[in-house]
């Protein structure tokens, strides 16, 4: 498979009135073509900015990228100007917001605002623009979608707004789609129609996906393949089923244990104790170590590398060092994996 | 790094203190010493700050600062520019006593008159000296401001708060009023006011602030339905905090910083309301003088005499430019968003 | 809509009610004298020029007499000219002082959004230090000021503009630079508080990754939704300065209702000032209601629902 | 749940807003259920549907167009002294969805926990009201150190748990949570979740537990009760709403339920809802029926039959 | 082609080659009437002797020349009738000729109480027979008759005008607009519209009023009028006026060209002209002083408090520092190169000089000490109540500076007031020190004696003196047929009221300054009434 987007050791700093926030700290991933990978990770980890910065969405008054490169389609991204930017945004790589509600102007008809990324890149007239604009809106299921071009966002319902936001984002054929938790804020109907709809499009278009979201339903849902952050790094990487059924990082184990199974009755949840670490002061090993029951020693004094698992799973903690000891994955964790070698063995 | 190096026994489990997770290792700063904090970091605001507190201290101090009066009148020495001990050879400063004729010569008003005081910033049509009255009227116009200000916030913010927090009828039969208010021209409220008060400073105070505040009010009544709507007014409702209280308590003190900004703005407008009385006449009584009749006054001499406008405007300039540049780094330190 | 109207329209004529009752009894118990000569008129002349101008009935008379022939479009007589109707008074004054407000609104106006949105775009640089710096000088230094530098350089010294009088557009052009500063500084401060929020909102980071340039994310996007409370301001804004400012009025020799208010009020024209309050108001609240459907069509949530959200 | 006491019965109630304008909206329509003793009541539906609405009208934060709502027989809507009031807001009170937005941002922990404390006159003295606060913070895994801090300073999860701490200061027996997890990270929102299991054991309170994310309220529910578009739909315990759902709306809330399971999403089906295949006739009597005992749906005699058949 | 460069030099053509006889000219006010018998302020009055004419009118040497009145009046033995012939030449614009009954007409309707002048029983009660009567009558709602006031046509150009008294200065006053005449017929023609714009009135003056749309309006203009008895006299064709009430805004519009006659500069812009020969400069006749409130304020019922009060302000310095317009200081009540006696052809001021009440710090603070004992009192508070414009207010600050200083225990409380609310307070007596002035409406100095005459109506100080009265009574009665003694009386009179009584405290006599530009000859200002002819300016 080709690679499309490539992201290698990239820092990015903030800085803010209380310091330097350091927001990513070594983050390395590849996108393919016409995947889908997912981000989950817990708020704060640095999804958001990671993705912000594929887009050079990140302001420019406070942000900092210390180190790395992206490399989309041979260029590296961090070093273009604004203009060669402004050409790529919403052409080759597109973005969805996690709020429908408040993505779309509401002081402009949604027509125009899908509209604009097509007249802009695609140098079409407005007439033949608002037939493709129509078309979209069809194709992401609006119904009477010549009456609702004309229309304004507020009388839009939120799933239909979230699919303008999609309709724009596709609006322009992108090779990269980066959906930075477009569902969140919609109830769980709205949000499998949207993820259906995300689904059926990518496969149309062909694009590559990158999802971000805390919720791993929805990852189990749409992934090809899973990276896990935390603290500003990327822990874990892999293919959905070696993430869910066989997870090596022990904050990927605390994640999933702490979903309760609809099974399951009357024990008590998994919760990862402690809160996520304050990125203004990184701690100076691993920065899950404070909240790992499994922590060691060079826990708190180095940072893991990442272990290579298989050629598609790797995870970024000591564990994974031959010398460690050997720790049991939670119950939840190992249930899950009971599970799959169940239904993978019937399914063989 | 070479994975094989790391010594067996730092695979060692770590001591992990199950409370010190939830430690917040931030310092303890509270809202406001949050918001310092940031406003600290806003240039503009901080000059802005420190030359407003000059100001301030001139104005207290400056009328003392040399042996005229404030209303010691020299007829001998009027229309006098300003001249300064050690300045006054230097020639590209305007502090030599050098006048301009309007057909372009300079003399030296000085020595045509024959005058050996040094006064700093001349003196206007009655000899007066205008540094101790320049700083004399911006002890006036900043107390206008202040006091107008203050009141403003007390009517603007109880009458905004009830009005947006009552809602429904009250809060309609109240837009009304204010409406009411603001549709009656400002000059002919203040012609009543000056009906029924004393003529002075005390009742363009109060005539500024009998419209003044409506901005206000409109600013606070619509944060506060907005407000009254959050989950921690809602908390306090279910637990059966009284409404009185639920305003002073919770709505109040979140409105601080549109009260503070728009009170920011306020002052200006006050200081500029004060100019403008004095101008159509209905302002302060002589001998008494604000920046704004100081500019007024030397306003009608600019031709000749331009440094009895020039400066007190530079006064009233500044002190508008710093209230404006504070208000604009409080408004972006206290964003009611909060970035951490 | 006709409903909100009506219920609008009542509310106006409530208000309207209301300021002239006000300004009536205000005029009652103003301090001086309404006749310019009273010094040397004599008590039986007195007498009669109370009769003339029906002074002498009682209060509550006079008071029914005014509101009655006020709605029926009657506002008296002027007090200081002689034997003119107060309607007709302010009909010839209000030609120019709306024609210079509503050029210095519309100039202010838009240098003002200008100079407010470059503020907000480049947050905290010189380009905002210096466009604040402008904007506050022209709120603190009294429209007067500028009035008479502008008559005294522009016109005198470089002889671009005439320096005063009412006779066609060059003549405008002064006093309307003059006037507009006021809405200039306004709008600037107003525009850049708003727009620095709007761009921080989720539907301009959309746009900027749709690729728009930044002209088009500042003028396309941003300022229309930045523009619902300047507008706010500037409505009554744009009251005052059709209803004149005396001040520029007088120095440009303007025949408009500034100068003509306060020179009423001056020698107690009582009908004048009675009357221009009643404009003003009717203004001010035809303003207002204009405002509020203005809101909405800029912002189309607000649109025919009738109410503000 | 041995007792079977009723603690709160909720007849009829509507919540209507804006009454009579054309921006008329039917938060809550015309819905009954009762709460019983020390259980937790989990109440699901669609965003806007009314959930909210009557969480907030029971609380008494919004009047009640129609309806009561009786807590412990006793009529929590009409007439109240202010003596009554204060004495309900004591027995009753209400977790809020954001943990941010539900604490007043200028005021220290201590004084919000306390707040409550204040205006019920629960201490004795200062020192006491501190000691209250004291145990409240390690009642819900905080500690002393954190009363007097600002609610800025804290993380979500920790926020939230201050917030039930001030629902708990004044020693409640029935709170209402209103979607009490939604805003939290998944990592805190089982800390939450196993502290109102924990507080629930320990103080036998009752929940009124709203929300979004089944499987949590599955969790966390005793009994369940759907909502749609202002009125309740279906009503079971937990366990029975989610092996035999029946009102087809409950079908395909469920159905859409994302789970961490790549192989049940690849083959997982959805099932659509359309209100109009129910087909009802104008006079047709739309009620609540007991299919099953303590599982009720919203039907029409004709479908009441029909689920009865298919439900054996 | 470029046309308004074209025009541009069309114009500078004009303007180089023979002087068109046209000027600009600047007003600070509209013209609120141009019916002579409601007018009542200056502009209006100017207006009216520009565009009419009356029996007599003033000339650039202040004297009374002929208007429509041909040669002098007859007048009886003892002074009181009055018998005019009018000009058979004299006309009105649309070609009526200017008749006796034309003045019956105007000045009926200027005493009709119905119609309310505010200067027509001002100027006649007391002077023309029957005036107070009528004026008295109209006040109590009584009945009246027109036809009693004292003035006949004895047939079409003779005009018969009877007096209460004899009055030396009444052809004079025939010059004043209030005694015009007005077009019977035209007047009842346009009915309520007369006088509402230039088109509804007739002139019979050297111009007529064209392009002026009302009482509002700011601008218009005098064209030459042809059906004027003396047009070959009047050389201008057109004078195109605008108001500009801006002192500063005025001299700029002067700089630039855009006027050639500015109207009267504020003492802020008289220094920028000093030396300039473009500024005309003149005493007027009107004098400021302080008045003194007797009725209420102990301290000022104390003719040596009044004394010091009056001496201790150094008007020398006001006049030339604060001032600084040509104003000269006052040490009299009636005002310098005002009247001048005909018989001996001197100036009043002559008789008394001007030392009367000068300022002179040793005899105000002896003064004061005395009045100070008399009072038994350390400390006197009295108000000072001034007008609120710009050069009131910084003269009550100079005063009260003055005053503190010199007077030890004095203490002055400054009131500045808008005008209206300051004749209010003056009519109430509602004041203890006033800044006031007076200038003329006729040219005697009479206009300025009778002003302090016990209950006078504009006494309003509750000031009594019967030496005052008497002397100035029998100015009025019995000496009033014999010019020298009776200017001996009323300069008597004066020394008593400055010198004894120390009633008002004189401060100076303004003087008035106007721009004209050097191309124009003939500029005539007058002292009373109206203040400008054009009929004699033209464009060198
Ligand atoms: N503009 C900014 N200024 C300062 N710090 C920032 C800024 N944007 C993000 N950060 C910091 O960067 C870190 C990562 O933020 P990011 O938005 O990427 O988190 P996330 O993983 O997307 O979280 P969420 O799930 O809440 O969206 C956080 O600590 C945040 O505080
Ligand atoms: N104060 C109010 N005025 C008018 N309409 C309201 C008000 N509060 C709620 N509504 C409306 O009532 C309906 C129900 O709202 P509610 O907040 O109860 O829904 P919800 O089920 O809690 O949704 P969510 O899951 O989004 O919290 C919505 O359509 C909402 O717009
Ligand atoms: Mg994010
Ligand atoms: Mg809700």
């Amino acid at each position: 498979m080709d690679k499309i987007l490539e992201v290698k050791d990239l820092n990015i700093s903030f800085h803010t009135f209380a310091g330097e926030v350091q927001a990513i700290r070594g983050v390395k991933f590849d996108l393919y073509k016409g995947e889908t990978l997912a981000i989950v990770g817990e708020s704060g980890s640095g999804k958001s900015v990671t993705t912000k910065a594929i887009m050079r969405l990140l302001p420019e008054s406070n942000s900092e990228i210390k180190n790395g490169e992206i490399i989309f389609e041979n260029k590296d991204i961090t070093k273009l100007s604004n203009k060669e930017m402004q050409k790529i945004r919403g052409k080759d790589i597109s973005m969805i917001f996690q709020d429908p509600m408040t993505s779309l102007n509401p002081t402009m008809k949604v027509g125009k605002q899908i509209i604009e990324p097509i007249v802009k890149h695609q140098k079409l007239s407005k007439a033949s623009a608002k037939e493709r604009a129509i078309d979209i809106l069809k194709l992401v299921g609006i119904p009477n979608a010549e009456e609702r071009f004309n229309q304004y966002p507020h009388q839009f319902s939120g799933g239909m707004r979230q699919r303008v936001v999609i309709a724009i984002a596709l609006a322009c054929n992108p090779k990269v789609l980066i959906a930075d938790e477009p569902t969140t804020a919609l109830d769980v109907t709205i949000q499998a129609q949207i993820l259906e709809l995300m689904k059926e499009l990518q496969k149309k278009i062909d694009t590559s996906i990158i999802f971000i979201t805390h919720d791993l339903g929805v990852v189990a849902n749409v992934a090809d393949r899973v990276a896990v952050m935390y603290g500003g790094k990327i822990v874990e990487v892999g293919t959905v089923d070696e993430l869910f059924y066989n997870p090596q990082h022990p904050y990927t184990w605390g994640l999933i244990s702490s979903m309760p199974d609809l099974d399951v009755e009357d024990e008590e949840l998994y919760a990862i104790p402690g809160t996520p670490p304050n990125l203004l002061h990184p701690p100076k090993g691993d920065a899950f170590a404070p909240r790992n029951e499994y922590a060691m020693q060079i826990d708190l004094e180095e940072q893991p590398p990442m272990f290579k698992i298989s050629d598609t799973h790797y995870a970024a903690t000591w564990l994974l060092h031959p010398d460690a000891p050997k720790v049991e994955p939670p119950e939840a964790v190992k249930r899950r994996k009971r599970q799959f070698l169940e239904e993978g063995g019937k399914q063989s | 790094m070479d994975l094989k190096k790391i010594s067996k026994d730092k695979f060692a489990p770590a001591q992990i203190d199950a409370n010190k997770s939830e430690e917040i290792n931030k310092p303890s700063l509270n809202y406001w010493q949050d918001a310092w904090l940031r406003v600290r970091k806003n240039k503009g605001a901080i000059v802005s700050l420190f030359i407003l507190a000059i100001i301030t201290i001139m104005a207290l101090v400056g009328p003392h600062l040399n042996s005229y009066g404030v209303d010691e009148q020299n007829l001998k020495h009027n229309n006098l520019p300003p001249r300064i001990q050690g300045l006054e050879n230097i020639s590209w400063l305007p502090f030599d006593g050098e006048l301009k004729r309007k057909n372009g010569d300079t003399y030296n008003a000085y020595e045509v008159k024959n005058v050996e005081n040094y006064y700093w910033l001349g003196t206007d049509s009655l000899g007066r000296d205008l540094f101790t009255r320049v700083w004399k009227g911006t002890q006036i116009s900043l107390y206008i401001a202040l006091l107008a200000a203050a009141i403003d916030m007390i009517i603007g913010v109880i009458y905004g708060a009830i009005s947006g927090f009552v809602g429904g009828r009250t809060d309609n039969i109240m837009q009304r009023i204010t409406e009411i208010l603001v549709g009656i021209p400002n000059l002919v409220v203040v012609i009543l006011m000056i009906i029924v008060l004393d003529p002075g400073i005390l009742s363009i105070t109060i005539a500024l602030t009998v419209t003044g505040w409506v901005g206000m009010a409109r600013v606070v009544r619509a944060q506060v339905m907005k407000l009254k709507q959050q989950e921690y007014v809602l908390a306090a409702r279910t637990l059966g905090l009284s409404n009185g209280k639920i305003i002073s308590k919770h709505l109040v003190p979140n409105l601080a910083g549109v009260i503070i900004v728009n009170t920011m703005f306020t002052i200006p407008n006050a200081i500029f309301f004060e100019a403008f009385l004095s101008f159509i006449g209905l302002g302060l009584q002589p001998p008494l003088a604000s920046l704004g009749t100081l500019i007024d006054d030397g306003f009608k001499v600019l031709q000749l005499y331009p440094y009895q406008m020039i400066i007190p405007a530079i006064v009233i300039s500044l002190i508008m430019i710093c209230f404006n540049m504070i208000a604009d780094g409080l408004r972006d330190a206290l964003d009611p968003k909060m970035r951490d | 809509m006709a409903k909100y109207l009506t219920q609008r329209i009542i509310y106006m004529i409530i208000t309207l009610f209301l300021i002239a009752t006000f300004t009536f009894f205000l005029m009652k118990i103003i301090p001086g004298t309404p006749f310019t000569n009273a010094g040397k008129l004599s008590e039986t002349q007195l007498t009669i020029m109370k009769d003339k101008y029906g002074l002498d009935e009682p209060i509550p008379v006079q008071y029914m007499n005014y509101m009655v022939n006020m709605v029926k479009g009657d506002l008296g007589i002027s007090f200081q000219f002689d034997n003119v109707g107060v309607t007709q008074i302010l009909m010839d004054a209000i030609g120019p002082s709306a024609t210079l407000g509503f050029q210095a609104i519309l100039f202010g106006t838009f240098f003002g959004i200008i100079l407010g949105v470059l503020s907000a775009l480049r947050q905290n640089t010189w380009v905002d230090y210096s466009s604040t710096f402008v904007a506050v000088l022209g709120k603190s230094i009294p429209s007067f000021v500028f009035a008479g530098l502008l008559q005294y350089y522009v016109g005198v010294k470089l002889g671009w503009f005439p320096v005063a009088f009412w006779r066609g557009p060059e003549y405008t052009v002064l006093p309307t630079i003059a006037l507009a500063m006021f809405p200039i500084a306004t709008a600037a401060r107003f525009v850049r508080t708003e727009m620095v929020e709007v761009l921080e909102s989720d539907y301009i980071t959309l746009a900027k990754a749709k690729g728009a340039s930044w002209f088009d994310i500042a003028f396309k996007h941003a300022l229309r939704n930045a523009l619902i409370p300047v507008i706010t301001v500037l409505g009554p804004l744009v009251v005052s300065l059709m209803t004149g400012s005396l001040v520029i009025e007088k120095i440009f020799g303007i025949p408009g209702l500034g100068e003509q208010f306060v020179k009423s009020i001056t020698v107690n024209d009582y009908p004048v000032i009675m009357g221009t309050t009643i404009l003003f108001a009717v203004l001010f609240v035809v303003v207002i209601l204009i405002v509020d459907l203005l809101y909405g069509l800029i912002d189309p949530r607000i649109r025919l629902a009738g109410g503000k959200k | 749940m041995s007792s079977k006491e009723k603690l709160v019965e909720i007849k009829n109630l509507k919540q209507y807003f804006n009454v009579g304008k054309p921006n008329e909206v039917r938060a809550v329509d015309n819905i009954s259920f009762d709460v019983y003793k020390g259980e937790t009541l989990g109440l699901v539906g669609e965003s806007g549907c009314g959930k909210s609405t009557t969480g907030r009208t029971i609380i008494r934060l919004y009047d009640a167009t129609d309806g009561e709502v009786l807590f412990n027989g006793e009529n929590v809507h009409g007439k109240k002294s202010r003596k009554e009031l204060k004495q309900f807001n004591r027995k009753m009170q209400m977790i809020f969805q954001d943990p941010q937005a539900s604490l007043n941002p200028r005021m220290k922990v201590s004084d919000i926990i306390a707040e409550g404390i204040d205006i019920h006159g629960l201490a004795k003295s200062p020192k006491d009201r501190m000691n209250r606060v004291h145990e409240l913070l390690e009642t819900v895994g905080l500690n002393k150190e954190h009363a007097n801090r600002y609610p800025h300073e804290f993380s979500g999860g920790q926020r939230q748990r201050i917030g039930i701490a001030r629902a708990l200061a004044v020693e409640p027996e029935f709170i209402i949570a209103d979607e009490p997890i939604s805003a939290l990270d998944v990592s805190i929102q089982a800390q939450v979740v196993n502290l109102l299991k924990k507080l629930q054991q320990d103080k036998g309170l009752t929940y009124l537990f709203i929300a979004h994310d089944l499987s949590m309220v599955k969790y966390i529910s005793d009994r369940i009760g759907v909502m749609y578009f202002g009125k309740l739909v279906e009503l079971a315990d937990a366990d029975e709403l989610y092996s035999n759902p029946i009102h087809p709306y409950t079908q395909s809330l469920l159905s859409a339920i994302p789970l961490p399971d790549p192989n049940y999403e690849r083959s997982r089906v959805r099932k659509t809802y359309d209100p109009s295949q129910h087909q009802y006739k104008p006079d047709e009597d739309v009620s609540f029926r007991e299919i099953k005992k303590g599982h009720y749906v919203m039907c029409s005699q004709a479908e009441y039959e029909k689920y009865k058949k298919e439900y054996v | 082609a470029c046309g308004g460069g074209d025009t541009g030099s069309d114009k500078k053509g004009a303007e180089k080659g023979k002087a068109a006889q046209e000027i600009t000219a600047l007003e600070s006010a509209s013209i609120p009437s141009m019916d002579s018998v409601m007018a009542q302020d200056t502009v209006s009055f100017t207006t009216l002797n520009n565009v009419n004419e009356g029996l007599y009118r003033l000339d650039p040497k202040q004297e009374v020349v002929e208007g429509v009145a041909e040669g002098e009046p007859e007048v009886s033995e003892d002074g009181t009738v009055y018998t005019f012939k009018i000009k058979e030449a004299a006309k009105w614009s649309n070609g009526d000729p200017v008749t006796a009954n034309d003045f019956v007409y105007a000045w009926q309707r200027a005493i009709d109480p119905a119609v309310a002048s505010p200067y027509g029983p001002y100027m006649m009660d007391g002077k023309i027979k029957g005036a107070a009567e009528i004026s008295a009558a109209g006040a109590e709602k009584k009945e009246y008759d027109l036809n009693t006031l004292g003035v006949k046509a004895l047939d079409e150009k003779t005009l018969e005008v009877t007096l209460e008294r004899p009055i030396p200065y009444f052809k004079s006053l025939m010059a004043f607009p209030t005694f015009y005449p007005q077009n019977q017929k035209f007047v009842e023609e346009q009915g309520e519209n007369y006088g509402k714009t230039s088109d509804n009135l007739v002139y019979n003056g050297p111009f007529k009023l064209t392009d002026w749309k009302g009482s509002t309006s700011a601008e218009w203009t005098y064209t030459k009028n042809n059906d004027y008895w003396d047009a070959d006299t009047v050389k201008l064709e057109k004078v195109q006026w605008n108001v500009l009430k801006d002192p500063q805004a005025a001299a700029n519009a002067f700089e630039t060209g855009e006027a050639d006659v500015t109207g009267k500069l504020s003492s802020d812009i008289v220094p920028q002209y000093e030396g300039d020969d473009r500024m005309v400069n003149w005493l007027e006749p009107t004098v400021f002083w302080l008045k003194f409130n007797q009725s209420e304020n102990p301290a000022l019922k104390n003719v040596n408090i009044r004394k010091a009060i009056a001496q201790a302000i150094n008007k020398e310095d006001y006049v030339n520092s604060v001032l600084n317009n040509g104003s000269v200081v006052a040490n009299y009540a009636v005002p310098n190169e005002f009247v001048k006696n005909d018989e001996t052809g001197k100036d009043f001021r002559e008789i008394n000089g001007n030392e009367l009440l000068p300022y002179d710090l040793d005899a105000a603070k002896a003064a004061w000490e005395a009045g100070l004992k008399e009072l038994g009192t350390d400390k006197v508070e009295v108000r000072y109540l001034g007008d609120d414009t710009e050069n009131a207010k910084k003269t009550a600050e100079y005063i009260k500076n003055q005053l503190e200083t010199n007077l030890p225990g004095l203490s002055l409380k400054v009131e500045s007031v808008p005008f209206s609310v300051r004749l209010d307070r003056e009519n109430t007596q509602d004041y203890d020190i006033q800044l006031a002035g007076w200038g003329p409406d006729y040219p005697d100095p009479m206009t300025f004696s009778d002003l302090w005459l016990t209950g006078g109506g504009n006494n309003k100080m509750d000031f009594s003196s019967e030496k005052y009265d008497k002397l100035v009574k029998d100015a009025q009665t019995t000496l009033a047929q014999k010019p020298v003694e009776r200017y001996e009386a009323l300069a008597e009179a004066e020394r008593v009221l400055l010198e004894e009584e120390a009633a008002i405290a004189p401060l100076y006599q303004r003087s008035s300054n106007v721009l004209v530009g050097d191309n124009i000859e003939g500029f005539t200002y007058h002292l009373v009434g109206p203040e400008y002819s054009y009929k004699w300016a033209s464009v060198k």
